[in-house]
């Protein structure tokens, strides 16, 4: 955490408990755990990094091909490759302690229980400022129905993660659904002080030649520029839905991408896919909105909150909490 | 050079030299003074794309001398095509050196160093140092035809010998280029890039000979430096190079551990990899 | 219709009841009424164009801005501007006789009461081969409810066409829905000859100087090749759940785009927003087509529908009869 | 050069000439005989993108002369960027010529052309055509500094005078460009091309001297053929241009309907809009 800079910096930005003082993070799975882009951008100029996801049991992911480049996008089917929650703890987290940056862990999960246990464990390390609840996994108690494409089971794990910590939770919606915004109150009533909006977009390509599916899991989940009207008005209808601020993300490259985000009502975005483009990205995005601020006359990033956004009441009670 | 020491970083390079040796391949040389010293043979960059769309590319690092390096081109796709339009004078930034190179610590008097397709752009510092410490270093490449086979010179100027094979027979052997590892003196030590099915019959060569193999792969990447996990390949468990995880869940036991090409490799030893 | 080439041409595929020598369609919307590319194709040269969608009164349609240019895409909101069905049947289906290939009539509605009503004008003009119903429209009587986002709203406007013709009726699904096999079903069981998947893909985009949308309706659909990994997965998971045939579309530009469509399952292909960027694109992508089932030595494409899709047990029954 | 006549086809076109007057803009030259003899005042093309990525974009025919033609690209984005790439010798397809042009057939004796940004491309055509039939044609010219008023000379060398307005006063009068209508003795037909907010007050203008004007209208185009109905602009239902639409619908009965800026214009008479 960079409380020092939160008071001063106009990009500053508050997400439930958390502050940053860059609305810029590392989006989960893009990021590493953050020390993989060290060599390429100072971590203090970024408002933190987004881990890869989390699972009780260690996984070995799907196989490869995991990824394949489709036009303004990527889809990737990497399969929650980790070690399993125990090893985490023990080999992994003791290394987020040096981060410059907020750090924040991401859980996932097969069941309810998956995530109440692992988010308990992992909330309980002090090298993690707050939870990423990424429910876009199967249930497997339930004939493996997505747990973000439901509004009763996004409820239940939100609410059983929320049970074992006071951390910030930021529950994670996937667009894969006919209606975000009904399951954006679910998780917003059963207790998320933040939204991550939004997780990839399910696709598929297929590899004409070998007349196969492209990736070693079939489907896979779309990310970059190629979703970002798609991220932008999920983010504008949760907005209108909810009070609670929403971590933009989907396809940000530039300040005017993220910008976009902004004004439909985001707090703060997550930036993924284009640090594959060039890992300098968050920092050319923190100074283009520094640029269009001041442009604009703005004294802060909060300002602009939902300022594109008719329908979005709630961008002056942010300014509230966050100020 | 060791990997440890080359921390990479952002350099950005300018285009010094363009060449076309063959139909859809183009050679570029950079101006990279500070990269240069740190390029171990093996090592590869990601180059960012110069409009900014689309992803960062990996290729391998193909020359390094004085405060020059090139990659070599071949173009398959957008990303290659739109990096072989750049002319000298223009701006590339590229991420490097990444990965660990081949490992040519202690060498054996004789190596063959199998290579095909883009593979050759790995192998030639390679050849280089191996001939520089002593070893015997003889290039197997090969194509589908006379067309593709490129810079055999460059690689005769740094003292290997070279022999070649063509799917059609138009240049050297007619047939598989690992089918030249059972012709004359079986090698002390296998280096090979290049496409997967290449890279596999290398490793069956090699365990039918006993001789060891370093293979450097490719698959698809995303970052390029470890963060997405999107570039694995299964290898032994106890090999160095496995993730330090523990075995896989309940549901799936296996013996081995899905490890990085981009941080763990890209080279890796025919004997540890479970593909 | 080109009776004779469909005999002959490896490329001619049935659809329903309709016969088409070429597998490619300019798709609704994009496409007028074919008329206006004629000066820059040889309209012979492609299997039909489908027509731009007619509702019962005449629409004006949205405030412009009604486009705007996405990576790799484009968002729409054009709003079924169109004269309504009478002035339709009087003075613009008459020239859609001198077609020289098939002419698709395209049908919107906001009640299920309209659909039959336009369904049932339109399909008894002889101009018109075949209909194709675009349920992506809100529902008036049920809070705008989205009908093809529903599989009950689907099933009953799918029945309500069904009755009142003959002719071929292809339905449209909308990807911005849970699970789109479960709508599939319901527009097959309802009666539907075949499916057309997909059309657009909900999104939006703000304009940051101006800070408001970009778009007049402020929201949009997206297309282009960017919804291409969206459009096939949907076409894959559509071909699982029915036996009839589907017509693919989302960001075909190349033969081998539409190659992963045809591998997925589908039986023709509509070519839209390409068109916009090379008129010849339907040419190009039959042109490629041929050549792909060449040099792989298949005799036809019905050879090689679904043949990428593990799950797809009815390509046998296709070529059966689409022969 | 009836628009009757002019039946667009693809041309395949090749770059002749590029040069840039001013800072982010390019003039591009094209071999196209076939096409000059077909081109009228007010048409525009559509230039189909080399690398066969994103859409076609809209472009004036600035002139038309011989067997070549040209545009004016102002770089805004990635496909004015992509085209501005374009170097000699390369190949640009276009669609064209589209849209019905300017009404010149009978001309009063003042004319009086208001242009700015790459609403200039769109009036030199016009400006000449005014001139050979005898009528004295003013460019009235607007940008927002010097730098960006590029090519007067042009102008002046078919015949036009020329005044200029810059928003900073660095070049002529400083301020809209649309007061100089109101400057000095006022036209008998005003011509006009430029962003949207300057045709509006052109318009403005035009009703206040009770002048005629045509404006060439800018939208976003998606097809630019016709078949979208994406570039729509409200209009008289009684003017010769409106779709042959009823009345809209129950919810909707108003008095316009919206024509297609590419098909039934680009160009429209001021008072026919309803915008
Ligand atoms: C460690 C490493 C080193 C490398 N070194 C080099 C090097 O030195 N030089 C070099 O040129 N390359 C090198 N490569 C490969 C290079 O990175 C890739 O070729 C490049 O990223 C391709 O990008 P692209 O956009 O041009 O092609 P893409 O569009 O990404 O296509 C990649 C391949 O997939 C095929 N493909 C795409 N879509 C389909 C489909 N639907 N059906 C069938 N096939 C399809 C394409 O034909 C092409 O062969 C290296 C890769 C690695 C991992
Ligand atoms: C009849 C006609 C004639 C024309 N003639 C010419 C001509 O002769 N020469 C010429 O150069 N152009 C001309 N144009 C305009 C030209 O077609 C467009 O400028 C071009 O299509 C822009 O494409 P682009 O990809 O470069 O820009 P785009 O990326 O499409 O951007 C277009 C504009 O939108 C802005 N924009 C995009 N996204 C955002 C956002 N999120 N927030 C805020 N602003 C945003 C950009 O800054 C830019 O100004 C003409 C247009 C028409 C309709
Ligand atoms: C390779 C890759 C791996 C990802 N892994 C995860 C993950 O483990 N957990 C998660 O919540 N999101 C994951 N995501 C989704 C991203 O966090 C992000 O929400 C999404 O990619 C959209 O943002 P972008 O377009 O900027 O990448 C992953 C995305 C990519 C591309
Ligand atoms: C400008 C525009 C207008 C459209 N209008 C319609 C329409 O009226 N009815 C319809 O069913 N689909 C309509 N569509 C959707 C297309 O028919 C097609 O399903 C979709 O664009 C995906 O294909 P594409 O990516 O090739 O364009 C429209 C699409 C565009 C771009
Ligand atoms: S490419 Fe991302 S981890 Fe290797
Ligand atoms: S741009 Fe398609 S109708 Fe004008």
């Amino acid at each position: 955490m960079q409380k020092a800079a939160v008071a001063t910096s106009p990009l500053a930005v508050r997400i439930g408990r958390l502050e940053l003082a860059y609305p810029t993070l590392g989006a989960s799975g893009c990021y590493g755990s953050g020390e993989e882009y060290a060599p390429f951008i100072d971590l203090s100029l970024i408002g933190g990094v987004v881990l890869k996801s989390v699972t009780r049991y260690p996984r070995l992911g799907n196989p490869t091909p995991r990824l394949v480049h489709t036009p303004g996008g990527m889809l990737n089917a990497i399969g929650l490759q980790n070690p399993g929650i125990e090893h985490y703890l023990e080999h992994d987290v003791a290394k987020f302690a040096t981060r410059p940056c907020a750090v924040i862990g991401s859980v996932a999960g097969f069941s309810v229980d998956d995530y109440a246990y692992v988010g308990e464990r992992l909330a309980a390390r002090s090298e993690i400022d707050a939870l990423e609840v990424n429910i876009s996994c199967p249930n497997v108690a339930d004939e493996g129905e997505t747990f973000a494409c439901d509004p009763a089971l996004t409820a239940r794990v939100t609410a059983a993660v929320r049970a074992v910590t006071d951390k910030t939770i930021i529950v994670k919606l996937s667009p894969n659904v006919t209606d975000i915004a009904a399951i954006a109150r679910e998780a917003e009533a059963a207790g998320a002080d933040a939204l991550a909006v939004i997780n990839t977009v399910r696709g598929m390509s297929i590899d004409v030649e070998r007349c196969r599916p492209m990736l070693g899991n079939v489907t896979g989940g779309l990310s970059g520029p190629a979703i970002r009207p798609i991220a932008v008005l999920a983010v504008y209808e949760v907005a209108r839905a909810v009070k609670i601020p929403i971590v933009g993300q989907g396809g940000i490259e530039t300040a005017r991408d993220a910008l976009e985000f902004f004004l439909a009502g985001a707090s703060a975005v997550c930036i993924g896919t284009a640090n594959f483009t060039d890992p300098r990205a968050p920092l050319h995005v923190a100074d283009g909105l520094r640029a269009y601020l001041e442009k604009h006359g703005h004294g802060s990033l909060r300002e602009i909150v939902g300022k594109a956004n008719v329908g979005f009441a709630d961008a002056q009670q942010y300014e509230g909490d966050s100020g | 050079m060791q990997s440890a020491l080359a921390a990479p970083s952002i350099h950005a390079t300018v285009v010094l030299d363009r060449r076309e040796p063959g139909p859809g391949i183009v050679i570029l040389g950079l101006e990279a003074p500070e990269l240069v010293a740190l390029v171990k043979p093996g090592h590869f960059l990601m180059a960012i794309p110069p409009a900014g769309v689309a992803a960062a590319t990996a290729l391998g690092i193909y020359e390094a001398d004085g405060s020059r390096i090139s990659v070599m081109l071949i173009i398959v796709g957008s990303r290659t095509a739109e990096l072989a339009r750049l002319q000298p004078g223009d701006q590339l930034d590229v991420l490097a050196p990444l990965g660990n190179g081949f490992f040519l610590d202690d060498l054996p008097k004789r190596v063959a160093i199998v290579a095909g397709g883009v593979g050759l752009a790995s192998v030639l510092l390679a050849a280089k140092t191996c001939v520089e410490r002593g070893a015997r270093a003889e290039l197997l490449y090969g194509a589908r035809t006379k067309a593709a086979l490129v810079d055999v010179e460059l690689f005769e100027g740094v003292g290997a010998s070279v022999r070649c094979a063509t799917d059609d027979g138009s240049r050297g052997y007619r047939g598989f280029v690992t089918d030249l590892l059972e012709q004359g003196k079986p090698p002390e030590l296998i280096i090979a890039c290049g496409p997967t099915p290449m890279l596999r019959a290398t490793a069956g060569k090699a365990e039918h000979l006993g001789v060891a193999a370093q293979l450097s792969l490719e698959e698809t990447f995303g970052c390029g430096v470890g963060a997405c996990w999107g570039c694995v390949v299964p290898i032994d468990r106890a090999s160095p190079r496995a993730p330090s995880f523990p075995a896989a869940d309940i549901h799936e036991r296996r013996e081995h551990a899905n490890a990085r090409v981009c941080k763990e490799g890209p080279v890796f030893w025919a004997h540890e990899l479970r593909w």
